[in-house]
């Protein structure tokens, strides 16, 4: 282990503003684009599942207006 | 179905429309804030990375880029209305149209204006703008960037119903927008020397108030004229 | 010729493809970040010079590799749709660009952090964090101008072309941007050289590269698994699956 | 009362005029005779007006687009739409965007304003254009029912309306040069 103290660790020899700076966005950028991604397929499966039931709607609509 | 008037739900119904659209088509706030990026960018590539000398230019950078990427949003601000007959319905309603103008111009700036005031800090880097300059110029885009707006609207009103009214427009609108940026730049300057521009800001925000209060009026008498 | 490619031209097979593989994209990724992270931050031998600012190259080298790979792999697929018309590979290209372009970003953002401590301002106009900036803008050009079309077989094969085109404006760009670069070299200070890097942070590099490139992957296959999906919205194989899913 | 006259004869204009969206070169349109030039806003409350345009946003649903139109024109938005856009021939398309419907469709998205307003003055240009045949018969009962509660109708069309509309009131427009 480089450093002595957790503290130092954060303090990365004087740099850790920067360091943490372009760590911590890449993270988040990376945990932003796998989030989306993974949101994206929900709303997809779910625009299926709407798809579907405005099928059953028009089922629906059409057996009462046959009766 | 008893009519009911309250101007506020007007005002937050055309709004929230224009912002849920911008929102469905990311592009119409992506693409401004690309525009901005890039004319930013081009500078240092034209004239020199030389640190001293884009610091000097940047405010002037920025805001010609700021100007160019409002002019960039606003044949957008009535077309897609004009061309599916939302505009006719807006004429025909009940309410004010200078009312309905004021919220669109509004959903407009914060499409477009509000962004680029924002991602000022961020793109002041690239030109090395670090000294209270930065501060001027992000005051005076604050103000500036919906008066753009405003006074752009005019133009856009005008050109709607022409077929090539994109470049006719920034030649209408471009003159109007000069004593903004006179004042504008002239705040920053004072301000890289380090003395008080809040004359210019007051001067700008006057021209501000002026343009909330008399541009929708001219704006719906020009979109009258596009529609008839 | 290329016999074995040809089953997975249609959509359910890529798909089942993209499934299989997605698990060990998946677990390399979260492997190699961990253990790549640690090692290069914590024990990995601070540089003489900079000290510790220097353990960002741990993620701006990768990074800004990925961006280049991202982008030439994006190419390599736009080819492949216009040339053999493969649909599946026009998807892999939309699939890829968002991730391309995060991955710019992040070695845009990591190279202007780094520079700040060395040469004390955020921004310098190096000639390849220049050529880095431009390349976000061709992966953002590819993105929005797919997002422009409504019809989206159009918009596929429009952003095809486009990334061919970007593609081979990759050594224009990089060399006039050097070019112009060594024209000021007054004005800018010591270019962005890393040197021989001894084994202790060689291996930990190694490392962090392999975690992005399989990050960058499996990304990219949930996004192609999400753009054949959408593709394939109103196909009763979806339906199917969503069912049993 | 029905505007007809054969095609280019400026049947559109002339409702375009009465509907204050183009100004006529001489002469006046009055409102309970008072010109709507300097009334407009009296005028539009009891105005309604659907033109070639359907005035229906393509990026919007149905529902959004029925939404707003209540919206700007101050009628109450807590409804349930969902039934009368079914009654129009709209089910399962309502939250769909529009672009997805058919030219007819997106005329019905436009027509169903003929169910959830209190205009007295109603200017149609073509209402039934791009419409099927139950369409034509449920609008035609639509203006009926609004006749009866006493309001007016004036509309451009090339369906024969004499036999459902017995004191149906008709201004023939020549082709003048």
């Amino acid at each position: 282990m480089q450093f002595d103290s957790f503290a130092d660790f954060i303090a990365m020899g004087g740099y850790g503003f920067y360091v943490w700076l372009s760590f911590g966005s890449c993270a988040l950028i990376l945990l932003g684009i796998l989030v989306s991604s993974l949101n994206d397929t929900k709303r997809i499966f779910s625009s299926v599942k709407q798809q579907a039931q405005r099928e059953e709607r028009i089922k629906k609509a059409k057996q009462e207006a046959g009766q | 179905m008893v009519k009911q008037h309250s101007y506020w739900q007007l005002f937050s119904a055309v709004f929230s429309k224009d912002l849920k659209l911008a929102f469905r088509q990311r592009a119409e706030i992506v693409n401004p804030i690309l525009f901005f990026l890039i004319v930013i960018t081009l500078f240092p590539l034209a004239i020199g990375p030389e640190p001293g000398l884009l610091a000097r230019m940047a405010p002037g950078i920025i805001w010609v880029a700021a100007l160019l990427s409002t002019m960039l949003g606003l044949d957008k601000l009535f077309r897609d209305d004009y061309h599916d007959g939302t505009l006719e319905q807006l004429i025909a309603s009940s309410y004010p149209l200078p009312l309905t103008v004021l919220a669109k111009v509004a959903a407009h700036w914060v499409i477009t204006g509000l962004p680029l005031v924002l991602m000022t800090p961020v793109f002041a880097l690239l030109l090395n703008l670090e000294s209270s300059a930065l501060l001027a110029t992000v005051l005076t885009l604050l103000l500036g960037t919906p008066l753009l707006s405003f006074i752009g609207a005019i133009g856009a009103g005008l050109t709607v119903g022409l077929q090539k009214g994109g470049i006719l427009m920034s030649l209408l609108v471009l003159p109007l927008y000069i004593p903004v940026l006179i004042f504008a730049t002239s705040a920053i300057d004072t301000s890289s020397m380090e003395l008080a521009y809040s004359g210019q800001l007051a001067i700008l925000g006057a021209m501000l108030i002026v343009a909330i209060l008399a541009a929708p009026i001219a704006i719906s008498s020009a979109l009258k004229v596009s529609v008839s | 010729m290329w016999k074995w490619l040809h089953p997975y031209a249609k959509a359910d097979r890529a798909y089942q493809l993209c499934n299989t593989l997605l698990p060990y994209f998946a677990v390399v990724t979260v492997v190699c970040m961990i253990v790549g992270w640690v090692w290069g931050l914590a024990y990995a031998p601070a540089d003489y010079q900079q000290k510790d600012s220097y353990r960002i190259i741990f993620i701006h080298v990768p990074s800004a590799i990925l961006s280049m790979g991202a982008y030439s792999s994006m190419a390599i697929a736009a080819v492949i749709a216009l040339v053999w018309q493969l649909r599946n590979a026009e998807l892999a290209v939309i699939a890829i660009a968002p991730v391309g372009a995060c991955v710019t970003a992040i070695a845009l953002i990591t190279g202007a952090a780094w520079g700040k401590p060395m040469w004390g301002a955020w921004w310098v106009w190096d000639a390849r964090l220049t050529s880095e900036l431009i390349l976000l803008f061709l992966y953002l050009g590819v993105l929005s101008l797919y997002h422009a079309f409504e019809d989206k077989k159009a918009a596929g094969r429009a952003a095809c072309i486009l990334a061919i085109v970007g593609v081979i404006n990759l050594p224009i760009i990089h060399f006039s941007v050097e070019w112009w670069n060594t024209l000021h070299q007054g004005a800018t200070i010591t270019k962005f050289d890393t040197k021989a890097i001894d084994p202790s942070m060689f291996w930990p590099l190694m490392v962090n590269i392999v975690a992005f490139a399989a990050f960058v992957g499996t990304v990219t296959l949930i996004r192609l698994k999400n753009e054949i999906l959408q593709r394939e919205k109103h196909r009763p194989w979806v339906r199917q699956m969503l069912e049993r899913g | 009362m029905q505007l007809a006259g054969p095609n280019g004869a400026g049947k559109t204009s002339l409702l375009r005029i009465i509907a204050g969206f183009a100004m006529p070169d001489e002469g006046d349109v009055l409102w309970q005779d008072r010109s709507i030039a300097k009334y407009y806003d009296e005028y539009a409350q009891s105005l309604l007006f659907i033109g070639h345009k359907t005035g229906v946003n393509s990026q919007l649903t149905a529902l959004e687009n029925v939404a707003f139109w209540l919206k700007i024109n101050g009628y109450d938005t807590q409804q349930d739409l969902y039934p009368i856009l079914a009654k129009i021939g709209l089910v399962g398309l309502e939250d769909v965007p529009v672009r997805m419907l058919s030219a007819g469709q997106q005329r019905r998205v436009a027509l169903v304003r003929l169910w959830l307003n209190s205009a007295k003055l109603w200017i149609l240009d073509e209402p039934f254009t791009a419409l099927d045949k139950s369409g034509v018969a449920f609008l035609q009962a639509r203006f009926v029912e609004h006749l009866n509660a006493g309001g007016a109708i004036l509309l451009t069309t090339h369906q024969d309306l004499t036999t459902q509309f017995s004191d149906l009131k008709t201004v023939t427009l020549e082709y003048r040069h």
